[in-house]
């Protein structure tokens, strides 16, 4: 049983994992700077924000919705956050609880609105993503707010460690996000809902309440990355994170989530974030000019998906 | 008024002594400098209350330009007596601005200049208040390379919007102080005068290159992401930082020593003179073609003395 | 008789490991209605489905009129002459009844629709088969699911065939419906169409069929003439075993105290609809499609609100409405769905997920964390009690046999445990063995004190089963027959009573 | 039946046409300079670009699929069309020729690819998005390219007709779109993949070609947007248009076409595009701070696509 259980997931994640594992090769021998320490921290202190924001957008996206708000409540948060420490002068912990409140707040809305009224979520957290970003703008008074180092330290690699609070925090997040998916009543009945929705009614469950939560959720998640993107750039920028609900998503979606509700798993949402962000790491230490940069980026992004795809078919067929 | 525009230089042709309707149409609002500017023009429009009234508009980000069009056209349409402009791009705005001169309406063009060559093929006049940006990058590069003397003579550029004429003089006045001063670019991309897109940019021109001593950045939006990335590299204080517009944050990041130096083109009297240009020209005034603003150095000296 | 219009060899079919079709040989003939009978996941479907070109088989060969046959497609199929009703719906719910009967070949001149010509068309169609209140023009998934069932039989009968297929074809019609189709099907087979056809119900076998073919565990067991086989000699071939299984004497469960009672329920389709069920008993309510069933077993649940009566269940000393499923489950109701694609199961998730769904968060569940080992145990005892034939409980419900979904469907509210039992069509599509484990259960609910309120459109299975059955019309429940009174004219009356004033 | 089918459209369209006219009479009440024909034809002649968009998007939405590549596929057939006309000389009927060819043909590479190797289109046109854009740049070298009055004409209103040959053009491609979606086989096989598809398949019908076709469809429409676009600005932007795939999905959503696919309609698309559009001027005309712009905006979208479906929900009830 356990040893089936490993090479399961072996397979489930040995297609993603071979895309990644084939692009760091591929840019160690391009570039000579990437396979180094200093270049593998970097990356791991870069993905934080969006691994947040991913681990929220995969349970949206198993629902069945879709959360376009991130970007915008990510900076929203953010700048909260940096209103609060650097102009009321209050501690990080405070700050990141109120932080955290209005991201949680803003999602509940999301889910509440969309489930709640049967509005598709999209338009529901298009509008959002628009009101979020307004009222980011508000709150800062469309200043950048430099918080400086009282943010930093979360962002900054341990002492002797190499990795980062955010990092470290954004694993666990990852770690709970596939816990709760797989192992609990709650996780069960998302995956229920995203598949038939009307099966799930009429089984008798309420599936209003696990679907405005899981809004909730990822607007939390939203509320952590903001403070993962704060302290990486010290500074609350209320232009910040435009269009990373796309990002998030197509993490999601090269980790194998279906658009359509039903299927997906945090942690291969989380190795496509690290293939987005090995990507452009890699692609920005081989310094090719922008404009190829973002042709390479398109194909390798369907390239990954259709690697991944040819694999679990063959994995089937066998 | 609604009426079809008559020329408005002259105000009695309007019949009632109506004050004359300002619109002024920026950039990105996301972007403090512009929200700087915007409320610059508000002050002054709140303390000149009886001399006009004013329509403040802006786009979502720096690269909207097509929304700016419509901006122009929905300006004309609604009957506004002057626009003052701070273009996007600087050939693409052309013809909507003449279509606007051609509707009667006081065009003036502020912050980043509309490209000559395009203006006179298009055969429309149009003045334009705002600083010389080759020579304001210029200073800055020049403060720059002085502070440089001695160590590694190796830098990288972060620009602007390449479309945008502001982008490509400062990039020239950058080059123009490190040609003087023998300093190698080894490295100059455009980051769209965007935060994060210049943190993951600088991150990995430091990788690339872990010998340069300083990132010139086209404006502080750009070089608070640099400051970002040198710290996640692990080398603050090793690699130096220029920015570009003298926003409030970059102010503190001064004078924490994260950046050494900035140009302030002061952005919230650049509206301002735009608009007093426009009720002159609707006066009757002649304006000059080319009103050159400040543009000043700000160090942490600079700063330190207010 | 000449040479078979289709004849298969050795025909084989494998799902990665597992063999579900197991060298096949038959034949059909032309002017034949030729059974193929066998138990839920014997492989029935499959063999109709390659021979139909929608799926490749692993193995064999076939020849159709004498050359060799071997569709790539459907297409290539229905080229050759075969058409196929399959057993589960196959429609396109946001096109209309008559683009979805033409799918295939909708009348157009250079890619524009003639709308007047397949209208009129469709119209003609439908009429030939009595389905005058079907409205063309209608988006099919605005019609119930007995009416779905007759606009797809209508669809493969409106074209020229040599053979036509129909994969459980009456599962989801009532008697009349039936009777129009067999008439149908007689007179095609008089033209000389070879039809392969097949049901669960063996009465209905016995009096529509030439010839059977039994099929068991994926392999031919035997081909007979229908005439020279009782219906408890198929049951056994099936079966493989000697069941006889003769019926069951009926034994009454009924108690005195009420279960559940209904009073003056309405919606825009049940009209003041009031009747009551006791402990221990099991009300049978038949219909003729469309007679608003389905709509009563819904609002009674919640699932659709409705407008005006109210719901007693035992011990209740005020009537309430439900508002939705949930609070009718709360207050000890279950309901068993018809329609297992919808709204009964999730497709794409395993038998263990679908069986503890509804009660995953009562019994299998501690602090919000699932309590794996039993979950999987008591999908395993379920799988094992009603037979599912699957390859473990973690295989998708979506790759089982349609008998084999309704078992899990059936097996999901089993779990759960109610006081009072709905059940639409819950033998739909499941075999004689399978069937007669399923009354047996609902025997068993009975002697429990448990009351069941059954809908079905199998009036044998019904007068098998039930203490008592309620007829209904148009919407109103016209008559409820006891045990002793009941036959089937008086029912049919009861049926028909709507129309006929 | 003429009469039937006349109330059908009017409840079919009546949510959306009143949240239109809600909108401008709003608008009207709140400033004087809105209400007048001046105003009216700008947004007429603003609408052709995102019309062109979202009647392709609409096609594609309904079979099923999504196109992220719009914004940056107008991009490219702009930049074409720009290069060609200024740099070569070229007429415009040429030019656009070419234009056309490299938006169908990048189209038809995001159907083959996601229909063809089953790669979910979000992923196929998310890498088209980059590839596209990083494409425009190095065909215009990351400049604007100005080519002025020659294709100026097209984008300005016709001597005394007040609407522009490409408001003419992208009303007709509406109607032409809508005509095909509902009156022939191919519109309605459109529909018919978009609901069921393993039912069109089982009923013997090929579907790839129709939704290989479909995304060609809405890379011509790119074209032709980008065509509306370049004369609007006179110039190609390399920058241009990012972004807008969003606004074309977020016009179909709220004309109430669904993102499962089976469910849209051109018209109501095009109502959608409407209400973007008085929105923004309107807003614009007000002169509101652009903070408080965004957050209107965002709470009138979702209130747009409220209303419609209380209309519509209580339509069904009455
Ligand atoms: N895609 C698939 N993957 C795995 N197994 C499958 C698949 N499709 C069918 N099967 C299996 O093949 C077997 C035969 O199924 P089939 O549908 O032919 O049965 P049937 O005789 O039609 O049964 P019923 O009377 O219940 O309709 C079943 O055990 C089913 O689980
Ligand atoms: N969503 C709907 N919209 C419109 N009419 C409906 C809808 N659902 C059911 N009906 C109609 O309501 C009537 C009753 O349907 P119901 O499904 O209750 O009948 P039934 O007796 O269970 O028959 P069936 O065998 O079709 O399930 C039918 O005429 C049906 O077409
Ligand atoms: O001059 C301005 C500012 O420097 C700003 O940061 C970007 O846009 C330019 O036009
Ligand atoms: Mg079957
Ligand atoms: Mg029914």
């Amino acid at each position: 049983m356990k040893q089936s259980k490993w090479t399961q997931s072996l397979v489930q994640y040995g297609g993603l994992l071979a895309v990644l594992l084939i692009m760091v090769i591929v840019f160690s021998l391009s570039s000579q700077n990437f396979f180094q320490m200093s270049t593998l921290v970097t990356i791991a202190n870069q993905v934080p924000a969006l691994t947040f924001l991913a681990v929220g957008m995969t349970l949206v996206l198993i629902v069945g919705g879709i959360d376009l708000s991130v970007g915008s409540l990510l900076a929203l948060s953010s700048a909260v956050l940096g209103v609060l420490m650097a102009n009321h002068g209050w501690s990080i912990w405070t700050s990141l609880g109120v932080a955290l409140l209005v991201g949680g707040l803003a999602g509940l809305i999301n889910g509440a609105i969309s489930v709640g009224l049967g509005i598709p979520s999209f338009i529901v957290t298009l509008g959002m993503l628009e009101i979020a970003r307004g009222a980011t703008k508000v709150v800062t008074d469309s200043q950048s707010v430099f918080i400086g180092s009282r943010v930093e330290w979360f962002g900054q690699p341990l002492a002797g460690m190499l990795l980062s609070p955010a990092f470290i925090t954004a694993v666990l997040a990852v770690i709970v996000g596939q816990f709760v998916l797989t192992q609990t009543v709650f996780g069960r009945y998302c995956v229920a809902i995203g598949t038939n929705a009307e099966a799930v009614r009429m089984s008798g469950i309420r599936s209003a309440p696990y679907a405005i939560a899981v809004f909730g959720i990822s607007g939390l998640m939203c509320g952590l990355a903001g403070l993962a993107q704060t302290s990486r750039l010290s500074t609350a920028d209320p232009n910040g994170a435009i269009g990373d609900e796309l990002h998030a998503i197509a993490a999601c979606v090269i980790g194998g989530t279906s658009l359509m509700g039903g299927r997906g798993s945090v942690i291969s949402s989380f190795i496509g974030v690290l293939i987005i962000q090995v990507l452009e790491t890699g692609l920005a230490s081989i310094g090719v000019p922008d404009e190829h940069k973002q042709i390479i980026t398109g194909i390798v992004i369907v390239v990954a998906v259709l690697l991944d795809a040819l694999r679990s078919r063959w994995g089937k067929t066998t | 008024g609604c009426g079809p525009k008559s020329t408005s230089t002259d105000p009695a042709a309007d019949g009632a002594p109506e004050k004359p309707r300002v619109a002024l149409i920026m950039k990105s609002l996301a972007n403090e400098f512009f929200s700087t500017m915007a409320k610059g023009a508000e002050q002054h429009q709140a303390e000149h209350s009886d001399q006009y009234t004013l329509v403040v508009n802006g786009i979502k980000d720096e690269r909207d330009l097509s929304r700016q069009v419509s901006l122009v056209e929905e300006m004309v349409a609604s009957g506004v007596d002057a626009i003052v402009i701070a273009p996007a791009d600087s050939k693409a705005l052309v013809p909507a601005l003449r279509r606007a001169k051609q509707a009667g309406i006081v065009v003036i063009n502020i912050d980043n200049q509309l490209d000559q060559d395009i203006l006179q093929q298009e055969d429309v006049v149009i003045p334009f208040v705002g600083p010389d940006n080759l020579a304001g990058a210029k200073k800055v590069g020049d403060h720059l390379a002085k502070a440089l003397e001695g160590s590694s003579n190796k830098v990288a550029i972060l620009e602007g919007i390449r479309t945008s004429f502001n982008a490509q003089q400062r990039l020239l006045g950058f080059q123009a102080a490190m040609d003087e001063a023998g300093i190698t670019i080894v490295d100059s991309q455009s980051a769209e005068w965007e935060m994060s897109k210049a943190n993951t940019i600088a991150s990995s021109m430091l990788s690339e290159h872990p010998d340069i001593a300083a990132i010139l950045a086209a404006n502080d939006s750009m070089a608070l992401g640099a400051v970002a990335a040198v710290k996640t590299a692990g080398r603050s204080g090793e690699v130096k930082i220029v920015g570009f517009d003298n926003i409030t944050a970059i102010q503190t990041a001064i004078r924490e020593g994260k950046v050494l130096a900035t140009a302030d083109q002061h952005g919230d009297q650049l509206a301002v003179f735009g608009i007093e240009a426009a009720l002159q020209e609707i006066k009757g005034e002649p304006v000059s073609e080319n009103v050159e603003t400040p543009v000043d150095l700000v160090t942490s000296q600079t700063l330190s003395t207010p | 008789m000449d040479a078979p219009l289709l004849q298969t060899r050795g025909l084989t079919k494998r799902y990665g490991d597992v063999t579900v079709l197991d060298d096949v040989s038959m034949e059909v003939r032309g002017g034949e209605i030729h059974a193929l009978l066998g138990a839920n996941g014997a492989g029935k479907s499959t063999l109709c489905k390659i021979i139909s070109g929608l799926t490749p088989a692993s193995d064999g060969s076939m020849q159709l009129g004498g050359v060799d046959f071997n569709p790539q497609a459907k297409q290539q199929a229905e080229a050759a002459g075969v058409e196929i009703v399959q057993q589960e719906l196959n429609l396109i719910g946001t096109l209309s009844v008559a683009e979805n009967i033409f799918l295939t070949r909708l009348p157009s001149l250079r890619g524009v629709l003639r709308q007047r010509q397949l209208h009129q068309q469709t119209r003609a169609q439908l009429d030939r088969f009595g389905l005058t209140d079907v409205p063309t023009h209608a988006a099919v998934e605005t019609l119930g699911v007995g009416r779905q069932q007759m606009v797809e039989i209508t669809t493969a009968l409106a074209r020229q065939c040599r053979l036509l297929i129909l994969d459980e074809p009456t599962a989801a019609l009532s008697g009349s419906e039936s009777e129009q189709l067999f008439a149908h099907l007689r007179s095609l087979r008089d033209q000389g169409v070879g039809i392969l056809y097949i049901s669960h119900r063996l009465d209905e076998v016995a009096q529509l069929t030439d010839r059977i073919t039994i099929l068991r565990d994926g392999k031919f067991v035997a081909t007979r003439n229908t005439s020279s086989a009782s219906t408890d000699e198929m049951v056994d071939l099936m079966s493989g075993q000697n069941l006889a299984n003769k019926r069951s004497a009926h034994t009454c469960h009924r108690r005195d105290e009420i279960a559940m009672r209904v009073r003056s329920l309405s919606n825009a389709v049940v009209r003041d609809v009031s009747f009551e069920v006791r402990r221990g008993e099991r009300l049978g309510i038949t219909g003729l499609v469309g007679s608003g069933r389905t709509e009563l077993l819904r609002a009674i649940f919640g699932a659709d609100v409705a407008t005006t009566g109210s719901v007693f269940l035992q011990g209740d000393s005020q009537g309430r409405r439900f508002q939705s499923p949930s609070q009718a489950v709360q207050a000890g109701l279950a309901m068993v769905t018809e329609d297992r694609k919808q709204n009964g199961l999730l497709l794409s998730q395993s038998i263990s997920t679908n069986t503890s769904l509804s009660s995953l968060q009562a019994r299998f569940s501690r602090m919000g964390l699932i309590k794996g080992r039993e979950e999987r145990r008591a999908a395993q005892r379920w799988v094992d009690e009603l037979e599912t034939r699957c390859q473990d409980i973690d295989q998708p419900a979506g790759t089982l046999s349609g008998g084999n979904q309704q078992k899990v469907v059936v097996s999901k509210w089993l779990v759960r445990d109610a006081e009072v039992f709905l059940f639409d069509e819950p033998t739909r599509g499941i075999d004689v063995a399978a069937r007669r484990r399923i009354y047996r259960l609902l025997e068993s609910l009975a002697a429990e004190g448990k009351a069941s309120v059954i809908v079905s459109s199998d009036l044998e299975e019904l007068f098998e089963i039930c203490d008592a059955i309620a007829v209904m019309c148009e919407g109103r429940l016209v008559d409820v027959f006891q045990r002793d009174q009941w036959s089937h004219e008086k029912i049919m009356q009861a049926s028909f009573s709507g129309y006929v004033k």
